[in-house]
C-alpha cells in the first residue's frame, strides 16, 4: 500500500500530507472557506521553513476521519491539539509536544472554587468521552486519588454557551475548559463567568503514520530548536496572550 | 324449449330511469326496470351495450348519474344525496358473479364462499364452512376447496364465484356472464344450481351471451342497445319473435349455430 | 488495511454490550412509526378533506428536514418540555437526568413513520380493484372488506419496504446519540477514543449490525414466504425478469 | 441574531446548494442503472450471481453509512494502487459519490424488487406471447410497471439521499450542513440552532421540490388506471 | 354445417409425448399431436381437463415436464436442455390470445395492438399503426383505440387481445377461448376474421366451449379430458358422431340448448 508515500519530486524535495482537525478552533480548524487555520497551522508552516528536504501538504479533515487516515497512510501525519497516551503511542508515532494545552475551571462569579482539588464531591459539566478534556480529567484524578470529582458522560457536546449556562443556573458546579475557548464566547453570554486559575496542562504533540519514522526525527529535532530560540513562544504569546512554555514550566508539566 | 315461469309474487327489484357517464361518453340513458321476486331475468345485448354497468349500478359498485334504484324495499334516488349506510344496505340485499370472477386473492376457494357467510352474516365458522362446502359441491368442486384461486383454471375460478354468490342467498344475485368460461356440461350444473336457487325465492338477474341458457334458464329477457332497453319479454317473444329489427338482426346470427 | 487486529477482538463484547440499546430504540421507533404510519396512510387514502392535506404537509416537512436537526431540535426542547412536566403524574424533572430516550423514540418515529406512511399508502393502492369491489358484492363493509382483505394483501406487498425501513431505522438509531443516548455506534466510538481506533471499533459495530440485518432479512423473508402463498405465481409460473 | 445569520451564512450555504444536487444526482442516477441490474439478478435464477448480489447487498444495506464511505475512502485508494493506479488525488467528494452510489444501488434494488414482485404476471406473459425478447420485454413490461408500483418508494429513497449528502463532510467533502457545521464551530458554537434552521429550510425546500416531482411522476403514470 | 376443409399443406405443428405437473398433480399425461398449416384445430373438453395448460406448453409459458414441441422447423426437446433463444425462437412462431386477455394496462388499445409490430417486427410507427388500426377495425373497434384497458368492456378487451394476436400474422395463434365475452354477433364476426385469416396460411388452435363456433370454425377438433386426448376427428366426427361414451356424454348436455 502507500498512495501516501510521499512523492519525491526531481529536486529531491518530499512532500509530506499532513491533516489538520477542522473543528477545534483556535488551534486547528477550516475557516469558512474550507481553508485550514488555526495556531497548529502557525507551528507547521514554520517547521516548513526549517525542514528543505520536506513540502508540507495540507488538509483539513473531520476528527475521526483524520484519525483514520493518518492510520490508514491517507496523510503522513495529523495535528489538532492532540494529546499523548499510551494506548495513542501504540498506534501512531508521536511527537515531541510543540505546545502545552492548559485547562482552567469556569465557574461562577463569586464561586468559592479555584482549582480541581475544591471541586471534591462535585460535579463537572458533562464531557463526550471522545473529548481530550475527558482523558485529561481522568488522568489528574488518577493522579489524585483522594480528590473525588463526578464528571458525568454525553455522547452528544453542548455548545460552550449551553456549558456556561449550565454551571450558571446551577445544574453543574464548573466546566473543565481551557480560558482561550471561554473567551471565544464570553461575550455572547451575557453574564460574566469567573475563570480560575489554570488547574492544569499537557502537551499537545503531531501524530504520525508508523511509517513516517525519518518524519518524525526530523520535525521533533525542528520542534526542540524552534523552542529554544524562541520562535515558538512568542507563537503562543500571539495566539494566547501568554508564553505557554513558561507556564509549563511553572506548572512542571513541561516534557521537552 | 323454454317454459315461461309467471311470477306472481311481488316486485323484489325497480330500476328509474338510471343514467350513467363515464366522462363524455354518456353509457345508460335511461333504464328503468321491475322484476318479480324469484324471477330470472336475463340480459342480452352485443358488448359494449352497458350490460356490466347496469349490473354494477345496481348494486351500487357503479354510482348512476340519476335515477333511482330500489331493492327489496331498500330505495337510493341518485339524484340527491345519499349516505354509505344506504349503499350498504342495499348492497346487502345483493351479490353478484363478476366477469372477471374477482375471486378473494388471499383465501382459498373454500375460504372465499365462507367469507361472506361468517363476516357478513356472523354465521358460525362450522356453519359457514357447512354451507359453503355444499356450495362448492354444488358446482363440482368439491376437490378444490383448499386451492387458492391463481392454483385454478378459468372454469374452476368462474365456479367458486358463482358458489360465493349462491352461498349467501341474498334477495337478489347478480351475474355478469357466469358460464362464459365454462363448458356445456358445467353449464348445465350452473343452470341446475340456479334454477333451484330460484325456487327458494332469490330473485337474479343474468348476464348473458348464451342465448341459449338464457332460453333455459330465464323468466323474462331483456334486451339493451347503447345503453337503452330495446325490447323486453319473455324468452319466447324476445328471442324466438323479436320485434325490433335491431333484435331480430342479433338473433338471427345466431343460426350459424 | 493496517488495522489492529487484537484490539478489534478485544473490543467486540464491549460495542456488543451496546446492543441491546439499539435493539430496544429500534423496537419501540418502528412500533410507533407503524402506528402512525397507519394512522396518516389511513387518512390520506379516506380522502378525509383537510386532513389529508395537513397529514401530506406535515409528511413532507418531516421528510424534508434532516434528522440530525431535528434531533437537535429534540435535543433543546426536551429541557423545556421536561420541566413543564414537572410533578405530572409523579414525574420529577431533574436537570441533570433528562428523559432523552423517551425524545429519540419520538423524532425516530415521527421520521420513519412519515416514511413509512408512503409504503402504507402504496401497498393499500397496489391490491386490485377487484379485490374491493368482491369485498363489496359480499356485502362486507368497508371496515370487514379492509380488514379482512385488503390489509392481508397489502401486508404482503409492503413486506420489501418494510425491511428496507427496518434495516435503515436499526441504523438510524445512531443519530440518538444527538440526544445524549447512547446505543452501539456510540459506544463504539468512546471504546475507541483512548487509543484512537476507530476505524476498528466501527467494523466491530459494522460486524453486528450485520449479522443483526441478516437476521432481519432472513425473518421478514421467512414472513413473507408463510403469509405470501397466495401471491406468488405458483411454481413454475415464477419466473425470473429475463427469460 | 437572525438578521445577522441571513446576511453572513446564508449566502454560504446557498452556494452549496450545487454541489448537494451533485452529491444527490449522481449516485441517483447510478443507483437507478445499477440497483435496475443487481434488481435483475436478485429475481434471477444464476445460483453463483443470486449469492454474490445478495452478501453485496445486505453489506451495504446491513452496515453504517460511516464504516462504507471510510471503506470507501481508505480502502480504494489501495486497491487501486496494487494495480499501480493512483487516485489517492481525486476529490473527497469523488469518494463520496462512489460510496453512495452503492449503498443507494442496494436499497433501490430491494425497492425495485417488491415492485417486480408487485406487477402482475399476465403482463409479463402478454409481452413474451407477442413475441418480445428478455430486453424488449424488460424494457417494455416489466420496467414501467415496476417503476409505477416503486415509485412513492423511491421518492422516499431519493429524498433521504438528497438528506445524507450531509454526511459528506466525514470525510471533507463540503456541502450544506457541513458548511453549516463548519460555520457554527468556527464561532464556538453560539448561534447553533439559527444556523441549522436556515439549513434546514434549504433543505426542506429541495426535499418539497422532489416530493412535488415525484407525486406528479406517479401520478402521470398511473393515468391508465382510473377509471373515467 | 361445417365444411371440413382438407389440408394439403405441411405439418407446421407436432407435439409429441407432452407432460406437465404442477406440485404432484399430473395435469398433462401424454399429449401427442400435429397440426397442418392453415388448419384450424379446435379443443375441446370438460373445465380443468388441461386446455390452457396445453396451450401454454406450446408456446413455452409452461415448461412441459418431458416431450417435444416443433413449431415450424423450431424444435425443442424438454427432456433435453434448451436454451433461452430456442423458447425465444419458438416463442415468436406463435401468438397467444389469453383466457383473462392479459392487455397490457398501461397502454391504450391502439398502443397494445402496435407493440409487437412495432417492437417485434420492427415496422414503422406509422405502419405498425395503420396495421394496427385494421386489426382493430376488424374487431369493430375502431372507436375505441385510445381507451386503456380499464376503460373498456368485456368484450371489447377480449376483442383487442384477438386483435393484438391477428395483427403479428405469425405462424400459428393460440386461443384460449376468444369468444367467452362475446355475443353472438360478434362472435360472427370473430369468426370471420379468423377464417380470413386462416385463408392467409396462419394455423390456429383454439380452445372452446362454443361447440356451435368449433364446429363453424374448426377444420379439426380433438378433445381432451383429464390431461389426455380422448378423441380427434372432424368437427362432424367428433361433435356429431363421438365414439368414446366419455365425449358422447359431453357432447349430449348440448342437447338442451
Ligand atoms: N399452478 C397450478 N397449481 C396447481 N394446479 C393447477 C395450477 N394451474 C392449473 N392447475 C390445475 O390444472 C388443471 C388444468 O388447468 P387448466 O387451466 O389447464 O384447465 P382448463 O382445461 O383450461 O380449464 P378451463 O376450461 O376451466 O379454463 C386444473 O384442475 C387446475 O386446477
Ligand atoms: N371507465 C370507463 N371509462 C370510459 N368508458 C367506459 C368505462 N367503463 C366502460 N366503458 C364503456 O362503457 C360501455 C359499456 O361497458 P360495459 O362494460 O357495461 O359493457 P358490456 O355491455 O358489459 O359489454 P361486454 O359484453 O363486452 O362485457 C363500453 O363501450 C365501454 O367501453
Ligand atoms: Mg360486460
Ligand atoms: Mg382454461
Amino acid at each position: 500500500s502507500g498512495s501516501a508515500q510521499g512523492n519525491t519530486n526531481s529536486g529531491g524535495v518530499k512532500t509530506i500530507k499532513i491533516a489538520l482537525e477542522s473543528q477545534d478552533p483556535p488551534y486547528s480548524y477550516a475557516d469558512n472557506n474550507g481553508k485550514p487555520a488555526g495556531f497548529d497551522l502557525a507551528v507547521l508552516k514554520e517547521l516548513d521553513k526549517k525542514l528543505p528536504q520536506y513540502s508540507f501538504e495540507y488538509s483539513v479533515q473531520d476528527y475521526e476521519t483524520a484519525l483514520v487516515g493518518v492510520k490508514q497512510g491517507k496523510y503522513d501525519a495529523l495535528i489538532g491539539a492532540f494529546f499523548k497516551t499510551k494506548a495513542r503511542a501504540e498506534q501512531y508515532l508521536l511527537s515531541t509536544p510543540y505546545n502545552y494545552y492548559f485547562m482552567n475551571l469556569i465557574v461562577p462569579e463569586g464561586s468559592p472554587i479555584n482549582s480541581l482539588k475544591d471541586m471534591n464531591g462535585k460535579t463537572l459539566d458533562p464531557i463526550v468521552p471522545t473529548d481530550g478534556r475527558y482523558l485529561a480529567i481522568h488522568d489528574w484524578l488518577k493522579r489524585n486519588p483522594k480528590v473525588k470529582i463526578t464528571v458525568p458522560e454525553v455522547s452528544n457536546q453542548s455548545t460552550f454557551q449551553d456549558m456556561f449556562n449550565s454551571v450558571h443556573d446551577g445544574t453543574y458546579d464548573a466546566v473543565y475548559l481551557s480560558k482561550a475557548q471561554y473567551e471565544g464566547v464570553a461575550s455572547t453570554l451575557g453574564y460574566k463567568m469567573k475563570v480560575t486559575d489554570i488547574v492544569d496542562g499537557a502537551g499537545t504533540v503531531v501524530l504520525y503514520n508508523k511509517e513516517q519514522k525519518d518524519l518524525q526525527g526530523a520535525i521533533d529535532k525542528q520542534i526542540d530548536s524552534l523552542i529554544t530560540d524562541g520562535t515558538l513562544p512568542k507563537l503562543t504569546q500571539k495566539w494566547f496572550k501568554q508564553d505557554n512554555f513558561a507556564l509549563a514550566k511553572k506548572l512542571d508539566v513541561f516534557q521537552n | 324449449m323454454s317454459t315461461q315461469k309467471a311470477s306472481t309474487n311481488g316486485i323484489v327489484i325497480t330500476l328509474h330511469d338510471i343514467h350513467k357517464t363515464f366522462g363524455e361518453h354518456e353509457i345508460l340513458k335511461g333504464i328503468s326496470l321491475e322484476v318479480h321476486q324469484g324471477e330470472v331475468l336475463a340480459i342480452l345485448g352485443s358488448s359494449g351495450s352497458g350490460k356490466t354497468t347496469l349490473l354494477r349500478c345496481i348494486n351500487a359498485l357503479e354510482i348512476p348519474a340519476s335515477g333511482t334504484v330500489s331493492i327489496d324495499g331498500q330505495k337510493i334516488d341518485y339524484s340527491q344525496k345519499h349516505s354509505r349506510q344506504d349503499v350498504l344496505h342495499l348492497r346487502r340485499k345483493t351479490a353478484m358473479v363478476f366477469q372477471s370472477y374477482n375471486l378473494f386473492r388471499n383465501k382459498t376457494a373454500l375460504q372465499n364462499v365462507m367469507e361472506g357467510l361468517h363476516v357478513v352474516q356472523k354465521k358460525s365458522r362450522d356453519e359457514a364452512r357447512q354451507e359453503a362446502r355444499k356450495a362448492l359441491a354444488d358446482v363440482g368442486l368439491s376437490e378444490f376447496e383448499d386451492r387458492y384461486p391463481v392454483q385454478l383454471s378459468g372454469g374452476q375460478q368462474q365456479r367458486v364465484s358463482i358458489a360465493r354468490a349462491l352461498a349467501l342467498k341474498p334477495s337478489v344475485i347478480l351475474f355478469d356472464e357466469p358460464t362464459s368460461a365454462l363448458d356445456p356440461e358445467l353449464v348445465s350444473d350452473v343452470n341446475e344450481a340456479i334454477t333451484a336457487v330460484a325456487k327458494t325465492g332469490v330473485t337474479m338477474i343474468i348476464v348473458t351471451h348464451e342465448i341459449g341458457f338464457a332460453r333455459r334458464v330465464a323468466s323474462q329477457v331483456v334486451f339493451v342497445d347503447q345503453g337503452r332497453i330495446l325490447e323486453r319479454g319473455t324468452p319466447e317473444e324476445v328471442i324466438d319473435h323479436p320485434k325490433e329489427p335491431r333484435v331480430q338482426a342479433f338473433i338471427s346470427k345466431l343460426s350459424y349455430k | 488495511m493496517d488495522l489492529d487486529y487484537d484490539f478489534m477482538i478485544s473490543d467486540l463484547p464491549t460495542v456488543l454490550a451496546g446492543l441491546p440499546k439499539t435493539l430496544i430504540l429500534t423496537f419501540w421507533s418502528m412500533l410507533f412509526a407503524i402506528a402512525m404510519a397507519v394512522v396518516f396512510g389511513g387518512l390520506i387514502l379516506s380522502r378525509v378533506p383537510i386532513l389529508k392535506q395537513s397529514v401530506i404537509i406535515i409528511n413532507t416537512f418531516i421528510k424534508g428536514v434532516p434528522l440530525t436537526v431535528q434531533l437537535l431540535f429534540c435535543y433543546y426542547a426536551v429541557p423545556y418540555v421536561a420541566k413543564g412536566c414537572n410533578g405530572f403524574l409523579g414525574y420529577q424533572y431533574n436537570p441533570r437526568h433528562i428523559p432523552y430516550f423517551a425524545a429519540a423514540v419520538f423524532a425516530l418515529a415521527a421520521n420513519f413513520g412519515a416514511y413509512i406512511t408512503d409504503v402504507v399508502v402504496s401497498s393499500m393502492r397496489a391490491v386490485d380493484r377487484g379485490q374491493y369491489e368482491a369485498a363489496d358484492a359480499v356485502g362486507m363493509n368497508k371496515f370487514q372488506g379492509i380488514t379482512h382483505l385488503i390489509i392481508p394483501q397489502a401486508a404482503v406487498i409492503s413486506i420489501p419496504s418494510m425491511t428496507n425501513y427496518f434495516i435503515w431505522l436499526l441504523k438510524g438509531t445512531a443519530l440518538a446519540s444527538i440526544v445524549n443516548v447512547v446505543e452501539m455506534l456510540t459506544t463504539a466510538k468512546i471504546s475507541a477514543a483512548d487509543g484512537y481506533q476507530y476505524l476498528e471499533a466501527y467494523i466491530d459495530a459494522a460486524v453486528i449490525y450485520w449479522a443483526v440485518c441478516a437476521g432481519i432479512e432472513f425473518m421478514m423473508g421467512r414472513f413473507e414466504h408463510h403469509i405470501g402463498f397466495f401471491m406468488r405465481q405458483p411454481e413454475s409460473r415464477v419466473r425470473p425478469i429475463s427469460s | 441574531m437572525p438578521t445577522h445569520v441571513l446576511q453572513s451564512v446564508l449566502p454560504g450555504l446557498l452556494q452549496q446548494v450545487p454541489t448537494t444536487l451533485l452529491y444527490w444526482f449522481v449516485p441517483s442516477a447510478i443507483a437507478l442503472l445499477l440497483g435496475t441490474l443487481l434488481c435483475i439478478v436478485r429475481v434471477g435464477q444464476h445460483r453463483v450471481l443470486y449469492w454474490a448480489c445478495t452478501v453485496f447487498i445486505s453489506f451495504f444495506r446491513g452496515t453504517p453509512g460511516i464504516v462504507q464511505i471510510y471503506i470507501i475512502f481508505f480502502g480504494l485508494p489501495k486497491l487501486f494502487w496494487a494495480v499501480h493506479v493512483d487516485i489517492d488525488g481525486w476529490p473527497a467528494g469523488a469518494y463520496f459519490i462512489i460510496a453512495t452510489s452503492l449503498n443507494l444501488s442496494c436499497f433501490v434494488c430491494e425497492v425495485l424488487k417488491g415492485g417486480y414482485l408487485g406487477v402482475d404476471h399476465g403482463q409479463i406473459e402478454a409481452g413474451k406471447s407477442i413475441g418480445f425478447g428478455r430486453f424488449q420485454n424488460f424494457f417494455r413490461v416489466i420496467a414501467p410497471q415496476t417503476l409505477q408500483i416503486s415509485i412513492l418508494n423511491l421518492k422516499n429513497l431519493e429524498i433521504d439521499v438528497l438528506k445524507d449528502t450531509s454526511v459528506a463532510y466525514t470525510i471533507g467533502a463540503m456541502e450544506i450542513l457541513g458548511y453549516a457545521n463548519r460555520v457554527i464551530s468556527n464561532q464556538f458554537g453560539v448561534g447553533q440552532l439559527w444556523i441549522l434552521g436556515v439549513a434546514a429550510i434549504i433543505y426542506f425546500i429541495l426535499c418539497a421540490l422532489l416530493e412535488l416531482g415525484f407525486t406528479a411522476a406517479s401520478h402521470h403514470m398511473e393515468r391508465h388506471g382510473r377509471r373515467s
